[in-house]
């Protein structure tokens, strides 16, 4: 697997690429925060509520944790324990993302009283 | 079967899993307007469930795994839609508590299966164990604690907060005890008792921490729970390496870290008056006494108001918790269209932490089909009192307190508040003199401008409604 | 030596690295004020200078490379210093195509000392190879097609576009050739000349893509080319496995692709008819015919100019590019003042493309100390032509052209404009009756209304402002 | 280097953690364009040309590829090679630095005639 090419640069920066996993996880953490705080910043009042259920049904993506560490789990208390996760975590999912949907549905299109905001302003 | 292989791939998986958290922030994205809102919101849910099956194709599953998450999904699904179906909108913040919480606990399982699987050895490689220790702390927390907000608003527990002897000292000596296990495990400890140590502190410090914590702040406690919930995915995410979890676990962080900042802001208080507690109980203390102070308060009955009314041009709305606890929404719904029948100008002054979440006015009165175009933020209506007619507070007290502008010793002084008080006749709805959420005196009730209503509101706004008919 | 080997360390580095993107999102977030921006600016230089030492600490570099660094950046300094001290506000555009095709040249050059370190074998590792040839690829377009923007905008090169016989059929095989050379090369080749004719065929595509452009159209270019140079960049950062450069590059890329589709819809056209050339230089083609078809034209004196404002009480400056070619910036500042100091009013009306790039007015009126809060975006001062006495074009043409609101048959139709012809009074400063940008006839400077005073944009404002003071 | 819990981890994946390192370098890309769309459409028309200034000086990035890639260069045409890309990469950072910082500071600062925005609307 290691080139001439790969070799010489890993050589270069003295050893390992770039850096640790555990570095490369922590710029994709940050660059995580980043879209986060931009993102949300940009959420109206009104939509506040909506927005907390369904940043709450995101998180339900723990569920995926509970499906990729009961493939490697042995015993049955250890796959107890995570099956009542995985339904924890389905129950976040389902549950945040039906419930942010019938809260957004009631929310009357009708159209705006201004004039569409002007993109470039 | 290659095909087959190829989907098994880790790398196609993590793929999958690049197209599922940009399908999260471009549904988050669209969150931002009303109009898109719903098509975001099924984007993510998209984006979710391709994570959910790319995990699935994992090699390493076999039969009997693949029925355990069968059985994992089906009590979810049992438990999750149903509950999601049914819930009355005024019940909100308690259903986005317990799915808060179930998240929590979700993240504290895996971590405890985690440790158990590794026999207990996080100290070999601390990249693993860092995250996996700080997931459990912070997931048993969440989990905990987001259950006492649940029970609080549902009204299991009672509202008010529960002093708890030691208070401050007793949490931090529980977070150390959390923390202190966490280190030894790290340090080479492969005990469970350790692990289970710190699952417990956590969760005792979860409990003991929201407990004194009055109701009507549990939506600031919530945001910050869910903001915890999410930093620790992202933490399992770094234990597990799984990207998905990573990327979204700290894009809910991150945003719910924002929308605790906001609501606290829109309250005028700090984070860390609303953590520390007690302040969201004093309400029940005063009720009752708070009619004795100072000044005279007109009653008036539902005829009068409905002639009131009758003879407006405009007339303004303004819902608080009030309508939220009587589900007066659709009752008003009826009125405004009663008096647009007769060509008065109905608008709605929806100020940002009215009510007990942000936007809970705005979700009540959706549900009661209320176009949005009428609902004016604070900064759009305020300048309008002027020149409306008739003001009708509708259950909401603090949100028009005068004092917040006037009186510079008061606990709300400085907090934005709707300026009913300039409208040229204020109607009060509510049941007594009572004072709200932040437990102080109203001036505006004693208003020579202002006329109380009281009873329920629900019954109050039908009674109008019926007499505007009768007009 | 302990700290030194810590600071060496890889981990060390690539974790100065993720400070430093951080660094660059804060900065480029803080432009988004003009009260925050100066600030963001030096925030984004110290993330560049972090990273840049951080790089250095690199325990493979030995003294003979740090003498060959000491020269390169040394060079550069001496290069780069003067011409960013030195360089007219008027001369902006070529500026950034100047530093923006260094920054492509320097990927394209370090693509091809990687290719002969490898000794040509890209084939091994894809993961490598793939995006070392993207970068040499676009780093050469990019760095060639500046270079001609470079010198349209500098007059070296003809402004007007250069007719490539077999046009886009030529440039169809030359990104043929650089994309199979390439893939070659991936192939399995490791023939340098090959890794050269990629090179080349990129530079010459760079070359004819932009010739046919009209200078005018440079901006879009530029910012295309911005964009260009980002993504070869982040490439770059994947082939030599950098997360700085991988995070820098790929900002820079959304953020020029975010800009151009900005300034060509605020042109009212689609990026692809710009990028296809031949647009921006019919101008010239009609310059000096243009006067001939119907319609009086009324010309004026300075004195006539300057005895209409006096009595004006509000006047609304409208800068197009002629400001920019006369440099008529500072002169135009002393009239306001001279107009302030008589209690007249004075606004600018800054359309978002007056000139030739996005923000060239508020950069030039800035440079004169002008202060922002007068100048008015266009969806602020369009409802204000109304109630203005004397609207006075400086060197705009296209931005006030009416047909663009009532013609349908017109080019521009579509484009929001100013609505200068709303006010009362038209001055139009020029040299000659000759079109703009757009290369058509301009129906303001025939309205009854409109008064046109000819010569050098400089030149008129001076004149105007001495009468002024004269009266 | 592998402990228990890594090495269960990493088998249950299917052979490696988080995939290749150019799919986590795909994940860091993807989010760093989603901080460059949601950063960038913020900004003011007025800001255009600084920032379009800014952000080309922030591509001097490359600079730190002529860096990294000196340490590994040998033979007299690459490091030639190297040293032109590294007087190019500083031109563009110092030049493209100094340019912009010169065009905002001469953006006067004068009290917003407007009072400022509302934070939360
Ligand atoms: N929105 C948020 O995000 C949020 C979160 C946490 C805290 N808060 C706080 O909550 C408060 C919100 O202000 P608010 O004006 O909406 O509410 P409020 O100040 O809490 O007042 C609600 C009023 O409604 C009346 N009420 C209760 N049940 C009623 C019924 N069935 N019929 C008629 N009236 C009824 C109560 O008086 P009676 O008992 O006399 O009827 C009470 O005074 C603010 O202090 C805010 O800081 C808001
Ligand atoms: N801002 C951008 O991002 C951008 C980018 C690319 C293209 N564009 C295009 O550029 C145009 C900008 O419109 P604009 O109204 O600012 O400019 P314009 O339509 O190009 O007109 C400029 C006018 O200034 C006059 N002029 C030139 N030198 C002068 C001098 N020394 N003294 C006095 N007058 C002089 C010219 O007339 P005389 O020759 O008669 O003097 C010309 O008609 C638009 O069509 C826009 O789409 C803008």
């Amino acid at each position: 697997m290691q080139s001439p090419i790969s070799a010489v640069i890993v050589a270069a920066a003295g050893g390992s690429g770039s850096g640790s996993p555990l570095l490369t996880e922590l710029a994709i953490l940050i660059l995580a925060a980043f879209v986060g705080f931009q993102v949300i910043s940009k959420v109206p009042n009104t939509l506040h509520t909506p927005l907390m259920s369904g940043t709450n049904a995101i998180h339900g993506i723990v569920l995926l944790g509970g499906l990729v560490a009961i493939a490697h789990a042995s015993g049955f208390l250890n796959k107890f324990i995570l099956v009542i996760a995985i339904a924890f975590g389905t129950i976040n999912v389902v549950g945040g993302f039906l419930v942010t949907d019938r809260m957004l549905s009631m929310f009357k299109r009708k159209p705006e009283p201004a004039p569409a905001p002007e993109e470039k302003s | 079967m290659t095909a087959t292989v190829f989907f098994q791939e880790p790398n196609f998986i993590n793929a999958t899993y690049i197209v599922a958290f940009s399908l999260f922030i471009t549904g988050l994205a669209k969150l931002t307007s009303p109009t898109t809102a719903v098509q975001g919101n099924k984007i993510a849910a998209f984006g979710m469930l391709i994570a959910v099956v790319a995990t699935l194709l994992n090699p390493a599953l076999d039969g009997s795994d693949f029925l355990l998450i069968a059985i994992g999904l089906a009590i979810g699904t049992a438990v999750g839609v149903p509950a999601a179906r049914n819930v009355k909108m005024t019940a909100m913040p308690q259903m986005v508590a317990l799915f808060n919480g179930v998240g929590g606990g979700a993240v504290a399982l895996i971590a405890w299966a985690e440790f158990r699987q590794s026999h207990g050895d996080l100290a070999a490689e601390l990249d693993v164990g860092i995250p996996l220790v700080f997931a459990a702390i912070i997931g048993s927390i969440s989990f905990w604690g987001s259950n006492i907000a649940f029970g609080k608003l549902q009204g299991l527990i009672s509202g008010s907060p529960v002093k708890i002897p030691g208070g401050l000292f007793v949490n931090i000596a529980l977070l150390a005890a959390a923390i202190g296990a966490g280190v030894a495990i790290l340090l080479g400890s492969t005990s469970e008792g350790l692990f289970i140590l710190l699952l417990v502190s956590a969760a005792v410090l979860g409990n003991l921490a929201v407990l004194p914590i009055g109701g009507a702040d549990m939506p600031v406690v919530i945001s910050t729970l869910n903001a915890f919930t999410g930093l620790s995915a992202a933490a399992a995410g770094i234990a597990l390496d799984n990207t998905a979890l990573i990327v979204a676990g700290m894009i809910v962080g991150a945003s719910g870290t924002i929308l605790t900042d906001q609501m606290a802001k829109a309250m005028n208080r700090s984070i860390g008056s609303v953590l520390l507690g007690g302040f969201g109980g004093t309400a029940p203390a005063i009720e009752g006494g708070a009619s004795e102070t100072g000044g005279t308060v007109r009653s008036t009955s539902a005829a009068d108001v409905a002639i009131l009314m009758a003879y407006a041009r405009q007339v303004v709305v303004v819902p608080g918790y009030g309508m939220a606890v009587a589900q007066a929404q659709h009752a008003v719904r009826e009125m405004a269209k009663e008096l647009e029948r007769r060509n008065i100008e109905v608008k709605y002054a929806i100020h940002p932490v009215a009510g007990r979440m942000p936007g809970h006015m705005n979700v009540l009165l959706a549900e009661a089909d209320v176009p949005y175009d009428q609902l004016k933020e604070m900064d759009d209506i305020n300048p309008e009192f002027g020149r409306t007619d008739v003001a009708i507070v509708i259950g909401a007290n603090d949100v028009t307190n005068p004092d917040a502008r006037l009186k510079p010793d008061s606990p709300i002084y400085g907090m934005p508040i709707l300026n009913v008080d300039e409208s040229k006749q204020v109607i009060v709805l509510k049941r007594s003199m009572a004072s709200g959420f932040a437990g102080i005196e109203n001036p505006l009730f004693y208003d020579p401008k202002t006329q109380m209503l009281f009873g329920d509101a629900k019954a109050s706004v039908s009674e109008i409604t019926s007499e505007l008919g009768a007009l």
